[in-house]
C-alpha cells in the first residue's frame, strides 16, 4: 500500500513509515528543516570537529532560512551518544549528523525507533533505510601532502604521529608515504601512535620523539595543532590536518590537508528538503570538493607545487588514481597487482603498511 | 615589694568547662611557687595563659609590676618567661640543637646555639648532646633538652608543667638541685604538680586550684599531705580495703621474650620473664617510654609477633594469637589511651561495647542492636558513668567517666587475666578510688591483674608484687611490702643487676610462696 | 638503543629534560606543601586552571613572563581555596583535594572556551649563547626554556631552604608536629597556608609551562594526568627535592623512551608502551614504600592529619 | 573575630540541612553563571532540575545514568569509611567491562539467557581482580593505594584499547576498534519496552539495602569502620586491618566491576575504547555528597545524573557550554565539605582584644 502512495510525492521520505509520514511534511511546510549535529570534540579543536562545524556554517549560509541547525559538542562515543541523539530527535530535528565512528551503534538504534527522521553517520559502515554513511577521502589530502614532504625532506625520513590504528589512519599513512615516494623513492616513514584522537601533550611528545629520530617533515592524523607547533619549535616542517592550521606554524607549516564538509552537508540538506534523500554510503574526495590541500607555503618550490597541482587535477577528472598497482607491502609482497586499481572495499579494510613505512601495524598480535 | 609575676582575676572558658575561674596568684623573685591541683583543675591552662599560648577571656597579668599583654610565646620569651611543657614540644626528626633553636628567637645562628647548649648544660649539669636526633633519646634526655631550651633565654620566670612524671626519683632529686640553684640566682619558678611530697620538699609557696578556682594559698612546708589534699580535692582520699591474696594457678607466663621494635623511634624488648598468678595484682613501675607499651601490646595480642612459646596463658601458647582469641580465653586489657584506642571517639557507647564484647553478635555477624544498647546502659549504671545514656558519643565523656566505662566493660566480661595501663591517669580522686577498688575486688575474685603505672603511690597501694621496666628489660619482682621508693627508683634507671642476687632470690621465693 | 646517532641522543636528552620539567615543578610544589603536613590531591586541577590563566594572559599581553606570573597566581589562588577549607575548616584533605581536581578541570574548561582556537603570539627563543653551539652538549643541555633551568635551581634552593635555613626548619617542624610548633608559638595555620599556596604557585608554573611552552596551545584536560604523577613523585623522592628532580627526569625519560621504541619499529603493541610510564610509576612506588622505616623517618609525621589548635 | 569551636554534640539539624545548603549555594552560583552568560537562569535551572524528571523516558534515562554511580559509590563508601582511598574505581570499572565482555563474546546463538548472570559475575571478578592488585601492593609493600589505584586506571584504559584494537577486534568490523556486538542472550534484561532502563536499577537498589545492612547491622561492617575511624582502637580490639583492607577494596572493586558489566551488557552491547566514561571518578563525589551513607548515595547519584543530563540539555537547547557540568559538580562538593564542617563545629563571635 505504501508503495502505491506514489513514489514521486513520497520520495521525500523514502523510508517513512505510515504513522508519521505526515509529521515531517507538516514541519517542512510550516518552518525550516531542523538539522542537528553531534560532535565528538569541542568545536574549537582546530581539527576534526572544527572542520565539521565549518561545514555546518557553510550549509547554513547556502540554504539560509530553509534550515535551522543546532549542535552538541563533546558527545562521548558509546551509549551516552544514544541519549543525546534521542534528545535531538525529541527536539524536532529531522536530519541528524553524527560525526564520528563511535556513534554508529547508537545512531542505528535511534534510527530504528524513528523511521521518519533521517540520519547521516560519518566514517562508519552500517546503514539503515533512514541512515546513510558519508566520509571523505582524506587519504587524497595525505597523498598530496606526501608529495610535498618527499620533495622537502633532507633526511629522507618522514614522521607520522598516528592517532588510533584504524584503517582510515593506516590508509592515510600509506598514502602519505606513496605520495612522498612518487617524488623521492628513498623515503622512509616512521610512525608513533598516541592512542588518542586528541591529546596535545602526547602528540607533542610523539612529534618530539620523531624529530629526535631524524624525521624532518612531520605529518599527523590527530586532531590538534600540537605536532605542527612541535615542528615549529624545532625548526622543522609539518602539515595542517583537517583544517587550515597555517597560523599555528608560520615557518614550519608546509600546507594543510583540509576536509571541506560544506558541499556534502549542503547536498544532504537539499536531499532532505527536496525529498530526494536515499540511504547508501558516500565517499567524497577532491573530485567533489570535499578534500583539498590549501595554504601551500612559499617555502615549497614551484615544481613541487606544480606536481601537487597535477595530482589534484588528475584526482578531479579521474585521470590519476592513487591506489593503482603495483603497490608493495612492507614485506615486499605485492598487495595491489600491476595495473589493477584497489576498490573501496579493499581500502576500507586496509591493515598493512606499504613498503617504506617502518615498524608494524599495531594489530595486537 | 614588686612581684615578679602577678595574675589578677584570670578566667578562661572552654566550650564545656570553665578551666580557670577568677584565678589570682603572686610570685616573688627567686621564689619556687607551686601550683597544685588534681587532673583537670586548670593548671596547664593557667600556665599556657602566662606563656601566651592561650588567651584568657578576662583578667590581667603584671610582670615586674607592669601590666603586660602576652599575645604569643615569642612575646613571653622576650619578656623573660620560659616554659617546659607537660607534653613535650619537641620534634622527633630534628636534632637537639635544632629543637632548641626553634624555641629561641632568630638572633642566634644554629652554630651559636650549639655552642651555648654546651655551656648551659655543663653549667647546670644537664647533659645534652646537641647533634643527636630527638627520636634516639630517652624521655629523661628529652626533658633535659626542654629545660636547657628554657634556660637558654636566661628567664626571670621559669614554668615547669609536671616535669617529674617522666623522671625516676633519683632524677627528680637532681632536677630539684638545679631548680634550687636557679632560684638562688633570682629566677622565679612556677612548679606545677599534683604530687604533694614533691611540693612540700621543693616549694616556698603553693597555690591550690580546684575546678578552675583558687582554693587556697599556703606555705607547703608548713602543711601536711592530708591538709594539702583537703585543699586540692575537698577531702582526704578514701582508704582502700585490702585482703591478703589467695594465690591460684599460674595464669600468664612469659619466658625470655625478645621483641624488636617496629617503630624506628620505639623501644625493643629484651629477655623478659614474668609469672602472673590468679588472685594477685602485679605492678610494673617505670618511666614511660621504656617499653611498657610494646610489652602490653605483646601480652594483649595487639602485637602478635612474639616467638612461639614465649607467652602462655593457662599453659596454652598464645604468643601469636590475636586479641580476639586471647579475650575468648579470658585475657582482657585496658589501654592507657582511652580516646582513640580504648574507645572510638565518634561512636556511641553502645557501639563501643562491641570493641571487646561480642555477647550480642549473632550468627553471621548479625548485630542485635537492642541487646547491645542494653549492655551499654547496664554498664553506665553499674559503674556510675556520667553520660547521656548509651547513644552518647565516647568523645563527649570526661576522661574519668570514659575510663570508668572502659574498665566496666572489661571487668563485666569476667576476665581471668586483666592487663591495665595507667588505670587512673587524668581521673579525679573519687573515681580513682572507685577504679582501684574494682581492681582489688577483681583480684579477690581470683583474677590475675597486671597493672602498668607511672604513679608509684598507686602501685604501692594496690599491688602485691612490683617489677620495674627500664630500657626494654623487666626487673625481678619484689613484694610490695618490701619495696621502697629508693630501691624502685634505682631500678627505674635499669640498675637492678647490681643487687640482682638478693632481689632475684627474694622475688622468686615470693613467687613460690 | 640501536641506530641512534649522537645528535639523536642529544635530542632525546633534551626532550627528557623538557618533559621532566613539567612534573618536576609541580612535584617540588607539592613537596613544600607536604612538608608542612598538608597533602593536596588537587594538583591536576590547579595545573589546569593555571594553564588556561597563563595562556589567556599571553594571548592578551604577549608577554611570557606575565603568563607565567598569571599561572603561578592562579595556582596559588586555587591552593588558597583548598587551604582555607582544609586548614581552617578542617575538611578532609583527601576529599577536598579531589574536589579541587574536579573543580579545576571544570573551571578551566569553562574559562577556556574562548581560547581553544587561539594561537600564542610569536615569542623569543631561548638559546644560551656560546654554550648552545657546543656539539652534542649544546642541543642536549643549553637550548631550553628558562624554566627548565629554574626547576633545577629551585630544587637546589629548596634543599638548602629545608635543611639549612631557619624558615625551612620551622616548616619541617610544623609538618612533624603541629601541636609542638603551636606550643612554641609558631602560627601553624598561616604557615601551612603559605606552604600550600607556594605549592599551588609552583603547580601553577608547571601548568603554565605546559600551555605556554611544552604544548603551546590550550585544550581542556591538557595536563592529562601529569599532576598525579607529580604527586606520586613526592613519595618516590621521600620528600627530598633533589630526588624529585631525578624522579621527574626518569619519568620524562620513560615517556620519551616509549615513543622512541615505537619509532624504532619495535614489535610491541603501542598500548603496552603507552602503559609503560604508569607501570614504571607503580613499580618504583612499591620499591620505595617497601621499607616502612624509611618512609616513617622521611615522611612529615602529620601528613594528611587535621590540626586543631587548642586555643 | 569569628572563631570555630567544637560543638559538644553534632548538630542534628545541620546533618540534614547541610546537603541542602550546599545545593542551594551551588544553585545560586549557577544562577549567577547563567546570568553572566546572558541566559535566562530559570530556563537554565529547568534544564538541570526539571527536564531530567519530566517524562517516563527522562526518568528511565536518569536511572540508567544513576545506576552505575550508585553501585560504584556504594563500594567506595565502604573504602572511604575504612580510611582507604581507592580513587581508581574507573580502572576497576573498565576491568569489569573487559571481563564481562570476554564472557559475553563466548556466547553462541544456542546459549540460554542465564548467561547474562555469568556476564555480570565475570564483571565483578574483573573489578575485584584490579582492586586486588591495589590491596596486595598496599598489604605487602605498603604502597599508597591512592597512587596505585590511580595509575592502574591508565593501565586499564590501555589494556582495553589493546584488546579492542587487537585480539578482540570484530573480524567483520573493517578493522574498527570494537568487538562483535554481543548476542541478545548476554544482555541485561530491559524493564520497559522502548526504554533503556534495565534490571541494573534493581540490582543497585538491592545493593543499597545490602550495604546498609552490612555497614550498620553486621559485625564485619562495624569492624571495618572502626579501622577507619580509630585504627588504634581496631588494633586494640583485634580487628584485622588486613581483613578490612581486602574486604573494602574487593567490595569496591567488585561493585565497580559490576557497574562496568552492566554498562557493556546493557546500553553498550559491545566493547569499544569508549567504555570509560568517568563514572569511577564521578562516584567519588557521589559517595561524599551522599555522606558515605547508602541511602544518601541514592539521592546524590540522582542529583549527579541530573547534572550530567542537564548539562547536555543545557548545551543542545540553550547553547550553554558543557564545561558547566564539571563546574557545578566541583562546586557542590566544595560547598558540601564546607557546610559539613558546621555539623561538628560552630562559629562564635569573639571580641578580639
Ligand atoms: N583546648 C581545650 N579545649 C577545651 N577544653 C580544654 C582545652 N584544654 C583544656 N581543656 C579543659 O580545661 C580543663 C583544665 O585543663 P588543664 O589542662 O588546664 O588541666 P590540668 O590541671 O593541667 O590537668 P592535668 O593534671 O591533667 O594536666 C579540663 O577540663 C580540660 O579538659
Ligand atoms: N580538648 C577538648 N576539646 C573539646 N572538649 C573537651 C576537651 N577536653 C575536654 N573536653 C570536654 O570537657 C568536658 C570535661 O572533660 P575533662 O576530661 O576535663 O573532665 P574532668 O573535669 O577532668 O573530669 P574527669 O575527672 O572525669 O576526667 C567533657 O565534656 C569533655 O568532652
Ligand atoms: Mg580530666
Ligand atoms: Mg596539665
Amino acid at each position: 500500500a505504501l508503495v502505491g502512495c506514489g513514489k514521486k510525492e513520497e520520495a521525500a521520505a523514502p523510508a517513512a513509515s505510515e504513522a508519521s509520514a505526515a509529521a515531517p511534511a507538516a514541519v517542512a511546510a510550516s518552518g525550516p528543516l531542523k538539522i542537528a549535529f553531534a560532535y565528538i570534540g569541542p568545536v574549537g579543536d582546530a581539527g576534526w570537529t572544527y572542520a565539521h562545524d565549518r561545514g555546518r556554517l557553510e550549509m547554513e549560509k547556502e540554504l539560509g532560512d530553509k534550515v535551522k541547525t543546532t549542535f552538541v559538542e563533546k558527545v562521548p562515543e558509546g551509549p551516552e551518544a544514544e541519549r543525546v541523539i534521542r534528545d535531538l530527535v525529541g527536539q524536532g530535528n529531522t536530519l541528524i549528523f553524527g560525526t564520528t565512528f563511535g556513534y554508529m551503534e547508537p545512531m542505528l538504534k535511534v534510527a530504528a525507533d524513528n523511521p521518519n527522521v533521517k540520519f547521516e553517520h560519518g566514517t562508519g559502515y552500517k546503514t539503515a533505510p533512514n541512515m546513510r554513511t558519508y566520509d571523505a577521502r582524506t587519504y587524497e589530502g595525505a597523498y598530496m601532502a606526501g608529495v610535498i614532504a618527499g620533495g622537502i625532506t633532507k633526511s629522507n625520513t618522514l614522521g607520522v604521529v598516528g592517532s588510533i590504528p584504524i584503517p582510515e589512519v593506516i590508509r592515510n599513512i600509506n598514502a602519505f608515504t606513496l605520495g612522498a615516494q612518487s617524488v623521492n623513492p628513498k623515503i622512509k616513514t616512521k610512525v608513533v601512535w598516541v592512542n588518542a584522537w586528541f591529546d596535545p601533550p602526547k602528540e607533542t611528545e610523539g612529534a618530539q620523539s620523531l624529530l629526535n629520530q631524524g624525521a624532518d617533515v612531520l605529518f599527523q592524523n590527530t586532531d590538534s595543532s600540537a605536532v605542527l607547533q612541535a615542528a615549529e619549535k624545532a625548526g622543522k616542517h609539518a602539515f595542517g590536518w583537517d583544517s587550515d592550521m597555517s597560523k599555528f606554524g608560520p615557518k614550519s607549516h608546509l600546507a594543510s590537508a583540509v576536509i571541506n564538509w560544506g558541499p556534502y552537508y549542503t547536498k544532504a540538506a537539499k536531499d532532505a528538503l527536496e525529498g530526494t534523500w536515499q540511504t547508501g554510503g558516500v565517499w567524497w574526495g577532491v573530485k567533489e570538493g570535499a578534500i583539498d590541500l590549501v595554504s601551500i607555503s612559499d617555502a615549497v618550490p614551484g615544481e613541487l607545487k606544480a606536481k601537487v597541482e597535477t595530482v589534484k587535477n588528475g584526482l578531479k577528472d579521474g585521470s590519476f588514481v592513487i591506489w593503482k598497482g603495483p603497490i608493495v607491502g612492507q614485506d615486499g609482497k605485492e598487495v595491489v597487482a600491476k595495473d589493477t586499481v584497489a576498490d573501496d572495499k579493499f581500502l576500507g579494510g586496509i591493515n598493512f603498511y606499504v613498503k617504506g613505512v617502518e615498524g608494524s601495524v599495531p594489530s595486537g598480535k | 615589694m614588686t612581684w615578679r609575676l602577678e595574675l589578677q582575676h584570670i578566667t578562661k572558658q572552654y566550650p564545656a568547662v570553665r578551666a580557670n575561674d577568677d584565678v589570682s596568684l603572686k610570685v616573688a623573685p627567686g621564689e619556687i611557687h607551686a601550683v597544685l591541683g588534681e587532673n583537670g583543675a586548670g593548671k596547664s591552662t593557667l600556665m599556657k595563659i602566662i606563656f601566651g599560648a592561650v588567651k584568657p577571656d578576662a583578667g590581667e597579668i603584671l610582670f615586674n609590676g607592669e601590666r603586660v599583654h602576652i599575645k604569643s610565646p615569642q612575646e613571653a620569651r622576650a619578656l623573660g618567661i620560659s616554659m617546659v611543657f607537660q607534653h613535650f614540644s619537641l620534634f622527633d626528626t630534628l636534632t637537639a640543637a635544632e629543637n632548641v633553636w626553634l624555641g629561641l628567637d632568630k638572633s642566634l645562628s644554629l652554630a651559636e646555639v650549639t655552642e651555648r647548649i654546651k655551656k648551659v648544660s655543663s653549667e647546670y649539669g644537664l647533659e645534652v648532646d646537641p647533634q643527636r636526633h630527638v627520636h634516639s633519646l630517652t624521655v629523661g634526655e628529652r626533658q633535659r633538652i626542654e629545660i636547657v631550651r628554657a634556660l637558654m633565654t636566661n628567664p626571670q620566670v621559669l614554668i615547669l608543667d609536671e616535669p617529674t612524671s617522666v623522671l625516676t626519683p633519683q632524677a627528680v632529686e637532681k632536677l630539684f638541685v638545679t631548680l634550687r640553684q636557679l632560684a638562688d640566682k633570682g629566677c622565679s619558678i612556677l612548679y606545677i604538680s599534683h604530687k604533694l611530697d614533691e611540693i612540700r620538699a621543693l616549694c616556698h609557696r603553693c597555690t591550690v586550684l580546684r575546678g578552675g578556682k583558687v582554693t587556697g594559698e599556703v606555705d607547703p612546708r608548713q602543711e601536711t599531705n592530708a591538709s594539702l589534699s583537703r585543699l586540692m580535692i575537698g577531702a582526704e582520699p578514701p582508704a582502700l580495703e585490702r585482703h591478703t591474696p589467695t594465690l591460684g594457678e599460674v595464669a600468664l607466663h612469659v619466658r625470655a621474650l625478645d621483641l624488636p621494635r617496629v617503630d624506628p623511634f620505639g623501644v625493643s624488648l629484651r629477655g623478659i620473664d614474668l609469672q602472673l598468678r590468679a588472685g594477685e595484682i602485679v605492678g610494673i613501675a617505670g618511666v614511660s617510654g621504656n617499653g611498657q607499651q610494646p610489652f602490653m601490646a605483646a601480652l594483649s595480642g595487639e602485637d602478635p609477633r612474639c616467638a612461639p612459646g614465649c607467652v602462655t596463658l593457662f599453659g596454652v601458647d598464645i604468643s601469636r594469637a590475636p586479641p580476639g582469641v586471647r579475650r575468648r580465653m579470658g585475657l582482657h586489657s585496658v589501654p592507657e589511651e582511652r580516646l582513640g584506642r580504648g574507645a572510638v571517639p565518634t561512636m556511641s557507647l553502645a557501639q563501643n561495647t562491641l570493641l571487646t564484647r561480642n555477647d550480642e553478635v549473632g550468627v553471621g555477624g548479625w548485630l542485635r542492636l537492642t541487646g547491645i544498647q542494653a549492655m551499654a546502659s547496664a554498664l553506665i549504671e553499674r559503674y556510675k558513668v556520667k553520660a547521656g545514656g548509651h547513644p552518647a558519643l565516647a568523645r563527649s565523656l570526661s576522661g574519668g567517666n570514659l575510663q570508668k566505662f572502659i574498665m566496666g566493660r572489661e571487668i563485666d566480661a569476667r576476665p581471668k587475666v586483666l592487663l591495665v595501663s595507667q588505670p587512673t591517669w587524668g581521673v579525679d580522686v573519687g573515681a580513682a578510688a572507685q577504679i582501684r577498688g574494682e581492681l582489688l575486688k577483681l583480684r579477690d575474685a581470683g583474677c590475675a591483674v597486671l597493672v602498668v603505672s607511672e604513679e608509684l603511690d598507686e602501685l604501692f597501694e594496690i599491688c602485691d608484687r612490683l617489677m620495674v621496666m627500664a630500657q626494654g628489660r623487666l626487673s625481678p619482682s619484689i613484694p610490695a611490702a618490701e619495696a621502697t621508693i629508693e630501691r624502685v627508683g634505682a631500678w627505674m634507671s635499669g640498675l637492678w643487676d647490681t643487687d640482682a642476687a638478693a632481689a632475684a632470690k627474694q622475688g622468686s621465693a615470693h613467687v613460690q610462696a | 638503543m640501536t641506530g641512534l646517532t649522537a645528535d639523536s641522543w642529544a635530542l632525546l636528552i633534551a626532550a627528557t629534560l623538557n618533559a621532566g620539567t613539567v612534573v618536576a615543578l609541580a612535584s617540588l610544589g607539592l613537596l613544600i606543601n607536604e612538608r608542612s603536613g598538608v597533602v593536596n590531591l588537587g594538583a591536576e586541577g590547579m595545573m589546569l586552571v593555571a594553564a588556561i590563566a597563563g595562556f589567556a594572559t599571553v594571548v592578551h599581553t604577549g608577554s611570557d613572563w606575565a603568563g607565567f606570573a598569571a599561572g603561578a597566581l592562579a595556582g596559588a589562588g586555587m591552593a588558597a581555596l583548598f587551604g582555607v577549607l582544609v586548614i581552617w575548616l578542617n575538611t578532609n584533605q583527601y576529599a577536598t583535594g579531589l574536589a579541587l581536581s574536579l573543580f579545576g578541570a571544570g573551571l578551566s574548561a569553562f574559562a577556556g572556551i574562548k581560547y581553544t582556537q587561539e594561537k600564542l603570539p610569536e615569542r623569543p627563543h631561548f638559546d644560551i649563547p656560546v654554550l648552545s653551539d657546543i656539539p652534542f652538549v649544546g642541543p642536549a643541555f643549553f637550548k631550553h626554556h628558562p624554566l627548565v633551568y629554574i626547576a633545577i635551581v629551585l630544587a637546589i634552593g629548596m634543599t638548602w631552604f629545608l635543611m639549612r635555613s631557619r624558615a625551612g626548619l620551622v616548616l619541617r617542624a610544623v609538618g612533624e608536629s603541629p601541636e609542638s610548633a603551636h606550643a612554641l608559638g609558631y602560627r601553624v595555620r598561616p604557615i601551612r597556608l603559605a606552604a600550600v599556596m607556594a605549592g599551588g604557585a609552583l603547580c601553577g608554573l608547571a601548568g603554565a609551562f605546559i600551555s605556554l611552552s611544552y604544548t603551546p596551545l590550550w585544550v581542556e584536560g591538557m595536563v592529562a594526568g601529569k599532576g598525579w604523577i607529580a604527586l606520586a613523585l613526592t613519595t618516590f623522592a621521600t620528600w627530598r627535592p633533589a630526588r624529585v628532580l631525578l624522579g621527574a627526569y626518569l619519568f620524562g625519560g620513560v615517556t620519551m623512551l616509549q615513543f622512541q621504541m615505537q619509532g624504532q619499529g619495535i614489535q610491541i603493541a603501542s598500548q603496552w608502551l603507552t602503559m609503560l610510564p604508569y607501570v614504571a610509576t607503580i613499580v618504583v612506588l612499591v620499591l620505595i614504600s617497601r621499607n616502612p622505616t624509611w618512609i616513617r623517618i622521611n615522611m612529615p609525621a602529620s601528613l594528611g592529619k587535621p590540626f586543631h589548635p587548642g586555643a | 573575630m569569628f572563631k570555630l569551636e567544637p560543638r559538644p554534640a553534632p548538630s542534628k539539624v545541620l546533618t540534614l540541612a547541610s546537603p541542602l545548603i550546599a545545593l542551594a549555594i551551588t544553585v545560586l552560583v549557577g544562577i549567577a553563571l547563567f546570568m553572566s552568560l546572558g541566559k535566562d537562569p530559570l530556563a537554565g535551572l529547568q534544564m538541570f532540575f526539571v527536564e531530567p524528571l519530566k517524562s517516563g523516558y527522562a526518568l528511565s534515562e536518569l536511572s540508567l545514568k544513576a545506576t552505575p554511580l550508585i553501585l560504584i559509590a556504594l563500594g567506595l563508601s565502604v573504602c572511604f569509611r575504612a580510611n582507604l582511598w581507592n580513587i581508581g574505581a574507573e580502572g576497576q570499572f573498565i576491568l569489569g567491562a573487559i571481563f564481562a565482555g570476554g564472557v559475553a563474546m563466548r556466547a553462541t546463538p544456542e546459549t540460554g539467557h542465564w548467561i547474562f548472570v555469568l556476564v555480570l559475575l565475570a564483571g565483578m571478578v574483573g573489578g575485584m581482580l584490579w582492586a586486588a592488585i591495589v590491596a596486595l601492593l598496599r598489604d605487602r609493600f605498603n604502597a599508597s593505594e591512592i597512587l596505585v589505584s590511580l595509575m592502574l586506571v591508565y593501565v586499564a584504559e590501555m589494556l582495553l584499547s589493546y584488546l579492542v584494537y587487537g585480539p578482540w577486534k570484530d573480524p567483520a568490523g573493517y578493522n574498527f576498534p570494537q568487538t562483535i556486538t554481543f548476542l541478545d542472550a548476554t544482555r541485561v534484561p530491559k524493564l520497559v519496552q522502548g526504554f533503556r532502563l534495565n534490571v541494573g536499577v534493581f540490582i543497585a537498589l538491592v545493593a543499597v539495602v545490602g550495604f546498609t545492612i552490612f555497614l550498620f547491622r553486621t559485625f564485619a561492617g562495624f569492624q571495618l569502620q572502626v579501622g577507619g575511624l580509630a585504627p588504634a582502637a581496631a588494633r586494640y580490639a583485634g580487628f584485622s586491618s588486613r581483613k578490612a583492607l581486602w574486604t573494602a577494596l574487593l567490595l569496591s572493586g567488585g561493585m565497580a566491576g559490576l557497574a562496568g558489566a552492566l554498562d557493556v551488557a546493557g546500553p553498550q552491547g559491545q566493547l569499544t575504547p569508549y567504555v570509560p566514561l568517568g563514572y569511577g571518578f564521578a562516584a567519588i563525589i557521589v559517595a561524599f555528597v551522599g555522606r558515605l551513607h547508602p541511602v544518601g548515595i541514592v539521592f546524590s547519584a540522582v542529583l549527579m545524573s541530573m547534572f550530567y543530563i542537564g548539562g547536555e540539555l543545557a548545551q543542545s537547547r540553550l547553547g550553554l557550554p558543557k564545561a558547566l557540568t564539571g563546574v557545578f559538580q566541583g562546586l557542590l562538593l566544595f560547598a558540601l565539605l564546607a557546610c559539613d564542617t558546621f555539623i561538628h563545629q560552630r562559629l562564635r563571635w569573639v571580641a578580639s582584644k
